[in-house]
């Protein structure tokens, strides 16, 4: 796991965990916030936990990201209230 | 056949509340939900006629032994418990049966129905749960559950308070699972004896990560249990929700997080270096926090249901201070108060229910003269009341009067002090309801027909006269309790 | 020097950590529900990769136990429970996002400012 | 800014927990606490005890059924609270976003994909305690194709294919099944939830029908998962 | 030491049960026949009256009636008669049979009354179940049994003033008995029982005992209506029915006195309140009790707040009595009990008629009302000449008693304050009678519309001007009978209650 991969991997996470917080449009941080779940797949592969791999990239990157398109579809795209 | 009741304790619910969305559609929902709760009482009954003795039910699911399976554990204390809640649940199911459909849309009442036996499915599961990770599993099926019981009601303030409450029941479910991941990464072990096997030792390795643990965890279920600080989601949670469910979530929900506490800290947390830590001095100032905020926010609510809601504010805090005194009698009165707040503060939620249902009006100024067309409700209200301030006849006296010997066995007269003003002022809150639904002048004429669906009086007067039969014959579950308190810290 | 190394031997441990409070910090500050439901996924999946981080050993397998003995597995254990988070995590975010979506359509708003000012 | 209270407790928490970091067992090596007897057993190469090779299924499964039994109950607490909100009467700010697209290439391409999605879902389904994946994954990817279905001509052609009544009714059966397979081992003699102990045929390791209850299990979880999706993605889409 | 003997009888349970049973038999059969419930109220008074007196012959010789019921509450219940326990409830008992037999015709017409009788007979049960409790609990027990079903009675009128006295009785009453509470339990924890009848319970002078005792005091304070506490007394008695405030004053204060005497004499004793200092802080906040409540009664017109203020002024002279610790100042104290409850019920029932019959409650207006209502005045006069301690009536025995007692102790100078106590019961009691005797200014116009004129006395018989609107004979009989023992038992040779309080006092302070 201390493989440039792996450290690199790690780093992605967290700035995009940081980009999903300090965004104000919903929308970018649900693309965002499906790569980190992508890349978190790739970080349970890397520790040799293929199961949860699977599953995360099934339910986190899948489901997870779909849940929060349909919520923004039917509440409002940009987090800050106007008028 | 008894040998499987604990593990049944938890199945059966499950198993029912998976068969109503299947067959419970078209109104049966509610006979299948109180045969389930019916059932269930039964064998909590059986297992607390088997436990009484001393004797604890070791149950291996799967026949895997403890470290590598998942062993369930009932002793004298989760039988007595499992027996009481199950009995509030039937009282309030019978209450609920016509109480729901009034207030719901008709399309998700049958899901309220599974939704009431998941929340029993979960409380049984924590009550009974020996593994730790099984006691977080079976935590969040309860606290979803209870969180779909309030936001079934579609209303906006019912939707606003669930939220509020599932985001904060998240956060503690991640300071609890990562409590369960550090104490797992010194231990290895996830079953509650083997952890208290491995603890001392792990404490003189890794000491931070022991105290980052219990931190972690003691914080995450106070959070469930809405202890002081951490009470924010009550107040709004229990009056927005449906009266059953508020009856249910007061009673029984709230006293959960405070039973996996209690086995936690007298089966694992007992080792010398878990002792050195101030977490019992925390909760009993939290607690006394708790006792007085409690009591002075239910007297400037104008909404019945949020002067009850805040009430439990104040009892969950008496709970903690009996168990944060960590002697014998003041633990015996905090396991008797569990059992006689559920009774009381379901019965009360009930009473509040059947007013509304009746008058259609929520604020105490409304209640004046309510007992000239509703007697009998309101007469099992005033009991309700005096047991809250701890008249003596009453069950609320007998569990105060063991938390009240407490304080002064643990040398602090000044916390029996708080016990007692919180009383006083509880009946400052309480006591103008009552006089003014017995003297009072109805502002509006009363609606015409009886008091209220047999269906609904019943279980009120059932619990009422229980919480009156508990105070005047409290030896049953006083000396169960005696022994379970002299045991538990015993060790 | 020594702690600085051993910290950065445990980077797993550090970024868990740090993605579990970025996690609660987004909860606890931010005023918009979809937010403060985005922060709980993090958090949980900050847990996670703490809890499996814990069952990783180098040059270990995947617990798939058809090589013989002789060999180092990850810890099963962890997985499982990691498989068991990651359902329970989404769930709550389903049936949380369900609520939003239904308050928004009472009210408009998913700002908890607003909202507070709304009900009293 | 309001939230200086938040940011201090945050302080500390991250205080407390990296110096946690600091003294916790180092990482990636084999001898921390937590590789003990427990370990041991769920990793022995001899799988005559569960039969099956992945290590992960057998704990899921066997060793601790009764977390996953917990886990499929949230999952079910979860989308039928959902369901009981979602179904309520539409407020003044309801949109309907999900309306199914009429774009031919859409159309035809989700015919297309929609079977050979399925076909792989069946697959991590069965094979969930040979190899990686099992019921939660495959359920969720089958779950999925009716979702692509439902996106991609509408909630109303989607409720006809799986109407939110069915839906239920599949899930609370899958469900039942679970703690069926539980109540079978209770009844044969074995406790709640037995495997091997109560007498489940364990077949040839790595074969696909070895395992017994396992087997059956996943099975079940893999449906439920699948019933649980689609339903849920059914409300929120709005079919009312 | 002599140890009493104890006759293990079922008597005072049996005593407790009956008005208990009364009471729910009662309100069951009034929902349909009003005057049989009216019977069986006064039969229930009566039977407990007589159960009490025939428990004398176990008294004579200074037995001690007791009863164990260990099965009830955490604690169980036990009852323990002995001679000061068998004074008082028999002095509650007659009174209760005499105000309920006066209820009779004073309740006819009025609303709510079915509630009214139930709550009155079970108040009766709380009050004799105080009387002969054998443990601080069970007396913790009746004493909220008594407590709060009184708070019904006070808030009978239901009109907003009766509502606020109501809650400002309801919460100082349960704010006092939370205090006793703390002190029951912590008498548990310091001595591990709670029986009376062993003395000295608590002896060493520790700050939770110090604690304990300040309990007592301030719950058994607001009961027994001492000064800083007395705030519920003034407006509650007033508000309720006159046979309820009759009850109230005459007997239900005395509760919180007994309890003191008991605390004082049996569970701590004497030589440790006067090491501790306790008996110059009871002294002197009995001293201010009796001086501010006889002083701001004289400001009262509202006949009723004025009696209620007498009450204050009485019971300080009962508490001065108590702390005195001398065997003459308990002997007369115990008197006082009998003396003013007997007086304080008279006078209470008097205005009860005054006020059906004139329609009257400010006593500025009360000229010329002694021809008017002849009989009922002079029952005031003789309860009222007894609080003042004139020679021939009670009073004077138990002011005569304790003036001796606060010389035994070497205390004259509380002589001077029972002086005092006399002197203001005068400056309040006399105008009143005077007024209504000899002030012939007024009484031109009829009196209260609706009064029903059935002269007793007629026009001219003896040189009255106009014809007595005189209550019935069901009100006027008891307090005739109240009046009269106000004077028979002070003339009579060998005066029963006073050698009754002899033993009493001396079985107290050995």
């Amino acid at each position: 796991m201390i493989t440039l991969f792996g450290v690199g991997c790690l780093v992605f996470l967290v700035v995009c965990a940081l980009v999903v917080a300090r965004t104000r449009d919903l929308l970018a941080a649900t693309v965002v916030f499906a790569a980190y779940s992508l890349v978190m797949a790739l970080v349970w592969q890397q520790l040799q936990s293929p199961d949860v791999a699977i599953t995360e990239a099934a339910l986190g990157a899948g489901i997870t990201s779909l849940l929060f398109l349909l919520a923004i579809g039917r509440t409002r795209r940009t987090e800050d209230e106007e008028g | 056949m008894l040998k499987h009741l604990p593990v049944l304790l938890t199945v059966m619910p499950l198993a029912g509340a998976f068969l109503v969305p299947v067959f419970g559609r078209s109104g049966r929902g509610h006979r299948m939900a109180l045969v389930t709760v019916a059932v269930t009482l039964l064998a909590a009954v059986t297992m607390l006629g088997i436990t009484a003795g001393g004797e604890v039910l070791r149950y291996r699911v799967g026949d895997w032994p403890p470290p590598w399976g998942i062993e369930l554990r009932v002793d004298a204390l989760g039988a007595l418990l499992a027996s009481f809640f199950a009995l509030v649940y039937l009282a309030v199911t019978i209450f609920a049966g016509r109480d729901i459909p009034g207030e719901l849309n008709p399309a998700s009442v049958h899901w309220y129905w599974s939704l009431l036996l998941l929340l029993l499915a979960g409380i049984n599961g924590v009550v009974t749960a020996h593994d730790l990770f099984n006691l977080f599993v079976f935590t969040e099926v309860f606290s979803l559950a209870a969180c779909g019981i309030i936001s079934i009601r579609d209303r906006l303030d019912s939707l606003e308070a669930a939220i509020k409450y599932l985001i904060l029941s998240a956060v503690a479910a991640g300071c609890i699972l990562l409590g369960i991941a550090l104490v797992y990464m010194v231990t290895g072990h996830l079953n509650l004896s083997y952890l208290a096997a491995e603890l001392p030792m792990a404490a003189r390795l890794y000491p931070k990560n022991v105290l980052a643990m219990v931190a972690l965890l003691t914080t995450g279920f106070a959070l469930k249990s809405a202890l002081f600080p951490l009470h924010v989601w009550l107040p709004d949670a229990h009056s927005s929700a449906p009266s059953p469910s508020s009856a249910l979530l007061s009673g029984l929900v709230v006293k959960v997080g405070i039973v996996a506490l209690i086995r936690l800290f007298t089966t694992v947390f007992t080792g010398p270096v878990i002792a050195a830590l101030p977490v019992p001095v925390f909760m009993i100032v939290m607690a006394v926090g708790g006792i007085i905020f409690g009591a002075l926010f239910a007297m400037t609510q104008r909404d019945l249901k949020r002067m009850l809601a805040y009430s439990t504010v104040t009892q969950v805090g008496y709970i903690y201070l009996g168990f944060g005194l960590l002697n014998e009698t003041a633990l015996t009165g905090a396991l008797l108060h569990i059992i006689n707040h559920a009774l009381l503060k379901s019965m009360l939620f009930m009473c509040a229910g059947l007013f509304i249902h009746r008058t259609g009006k929520r604020r105490i100024a409304d209640m004046a003269g309510l007992a000239r067309h509703m007697p009998l409700t309101m007469s099992c209200f005033t009991i309700g009341a005096m047991a809250m301030v701890g008249i003596p006849v009453t069950n609320g006296f007998v569990s105060k009067w063991h938390l009240v010997l407490g304080t002064l066995h643990g040398g602090q007269p000044l916390l029996a002090g708080v016990i007692l003003l919180s009383s006083l002022l509880s009946s400052i809150y309480y006591f103008p309801v009552v006089v003014a639904g017995w003297f009072g002048h109805p502002a509006s004429p009363p609606p015409p027909g009886p008091e209220g669906p047999p269906s609904m009086v019943w279980p009120i007067v059932a619990l009422a006269s229980l919480c009156l039969i508990l105070g005047v014959w409290p030896h049953l579950p006083l000396r169960l309790l005696g022994d379970v308190a002299r045991t538990l810290l015993g060790r | 020097m020594e702690i600085s190394l051993g910290l950065f031997l445990r980077l797993n441990y550090l970024v868990a950590i740090t993605l579990f409070l970025i996690g609660l910090h987004t909860m606890l500050t931010h005023s918009n529900l979809i937010k403060k439901v985005m922060g709980m996924n993090i958090m949980e999946t900050g847990i996670f990769l703490f809890l499996v981080s814990i069952g990783y050993a180098r040059q270990s397998l995947a617990p798939i136990v058809d090589q013989g003995d002789g060999v180092i597995y990850a810890n099963p254990l962890v997985s499982a429970i990691v498989l068991t988070g990651i359902v329970i995590a989404v769930s709550t975010t389903a049936y949380t996002l369900s609520m939003i979506v239904k308050l928004y359509e009472r009210c408009g708003t998913l700002d908890v400012d607003r909202l507070e000012r709304l009900r009293t | 800014m309001r939230h200086v209270p938040a940011l201090l407790l945050l302080l500390m928490v991250a205080y407390v927990l990296f110096l946690t970091m600091a003294e916790a067992p180092a990482f990636g090596v084999v001898d921390v606490p937590s590789r003990n007897l427990v370990v041991d057993r769920y990793l022995d190469p001899d799988p005559e005890e569960t039969g099956v090779p992945n290590a992960v299924a057998r704990i899921i499964f066997d060793y601790r059924a009764h977390d996953t039994l917990g886990e499929a109950t949230v999952l079910f607490v979860a989308v039928g609270a959902a369901a009981a909100v979602l179904v309520g009467r539409p407020g003044p700010f309801a949109t309907r976003p999900v309306t199914g697209t009429d774009d031919p290439i859409l159309r035809t391409v989700a015919r297309l994909v929609i079977p050979f999605v399925q076909v792989y879902a069946v697959y991590v389904i069965t094979h969930g305690h040979v190899s990686p994946g099992g019921g939660f994954a495959g359920g969720t990817i089958l779950g999925g194709s009716f979702v692509l279905y439902l996106f991609v001509f509408g909630p109303g052609r989607a409720a006809r294919k799986l109407s939110p009544a069915r839906g239920e009714m599949v899930e609370g059966l899958t469900a039942l099944w679970y703690i069926l397979v539980g109540l079978g081992g209770l009844l044969l003699g074995a406790s709640f939830l037995a495997n091997a102990a109560a007498g489940f045929p364990l077949g040839v390791p790595g074969k696909l029908l070895s395992g017994g209850a396992i087997w059956l299990i996943g099975l079940g979880i893999g449906l439920k998962v699948a019933a649980t999706v689609a339903n849920l993605f059914l409300h929120l889409a709005g079919e009312s | 030491m002599q140890q009493a003997f104890e006759f293990p009888t079922a008597m005072p349970a049996l005593i407790v049960l009956i008005p208990m049973v009364g009471a729910v038999l009662a309100y069951w059969v009034g929902l349909r026949w009003e005057s049989v419930r009216n019977w069986l109220c006064v039969l229930v008074a009566g039977a407990s009256l007589v159960l009490c007196l025939s428990m004398y012959p176990f008294i004579r010789e200074g037995g001690v009636v007791v009863t164990r019921l260990p099965v009830l509450l955490p604690l169980g219940l036990s009852f323990r008669v002995d001679v000061l326990g068998y004074l008082l409830s028999s002095l509650t008992a007659a009174i209760w049979l005499l105000a309920t037999f006066y209820s009779l015709d004073y309740m006819k017409g009025e609303h709510g009354v079915n509630r009214y009788y139930a709550f009155l007979t079970l108040t009766l049960s709380g009050a004799l179940g105080t009387f002969m409790a054998g443990d601080l609990f069970t007396f913790f027990l009746f004493f909220e049994l008594m407590s709060l079903p009184a708070a019904v009675l006070v808030i009978h009128e239901e009109t907003r003033e009766a509502v606020q006295a109501a809650l400002k009785y309801l919460f100082m009453t349960i704010g006092g008995s939370l205090f006793f509470f703390f002190s029951l339990v912590a008498t548990y924890q310091l001595s591990g029982s709670v029986a009376l009848g062993t003395k000295g319970l608590i002896t060493v002078a520790t700050p939770l005992s110090f604690l304990t005792f300040a309990g007592f005091l301030i719950s058994l304070g607001v009961k027994a209506g001492m000064v800083p506490l007395h705030m519920w007394l003034p407006d509650a008695h007033p508000v309720a029915p006159s046979p309820a405030s009759a009850l109230l004053s005459g007997i239900m204060i005395k509760t919180g006195a007994y309890g003191m005497l008991r605390v004082m004499y049996e569970v701590y004793g004497l030589e440790f309140l006067q090491r501790t200092g306790w008996n110059s802080v009871l002294l002197t906040l009995s001293v201010i009790t009796i001086l501010m409540g006889s002083a701001v009664a004289i400001t009262q017109f509202d006949l009723k707040r004025r009696l209620a203020y007498s009450s204050i002024g009485q019971m300080g002279c009962i508490l001065l009595g108590m702390s005195l610790m001398s065997e003459r100042a308990l002997t007369g104290d115990v008197f006082h009990f009998f003396a003013d409850a007997v007086a304080k019920s008279c006078l209470f029932l008097c205005a009860g008629v005054i006020l059906k019959r004139t329609g009257k409650r400010d006593i500025r207006q009360f000229a010329g009302i002694g021809h008017l209502l002849p009989v009922t005045m002079a029952c005031f006069t003789v309860s009222a000449l007894t609080l003042v301690g004139i020679p021939p009536l009670n009073g004077f025995v138990s002011k005569w008693q304790l003036s001796l007692g606060a010389f035994d102790a070497g205390m004259p100078a509380y002589a001077l304050a029972l002086l005092a106590s006399s002197m203001l019961n005068a400056a309040y009691y006399l105008p009143i009678v005077l007024t209504a005797f000899f002030d012939r200014s007024v009484q031109k116009e009829a009196p209260a519309v609706g009064v029903a004129l059935n002269p007793i006395v007629k026009k001219g018989a003896i040189g009255w001007q106009l014809g007595s609107i005189e209550a019935s004979a069901i009100m006027l009989v008891p307090m005739v009978l109240l009046a009269l023992s106000c004077a028979v038992f002070a003339l009579s040779p060998q005066n029963w209650p006073l050698r009754l309080a002899e033993m009493a006092a001396r079985l107290l302070m050995q």
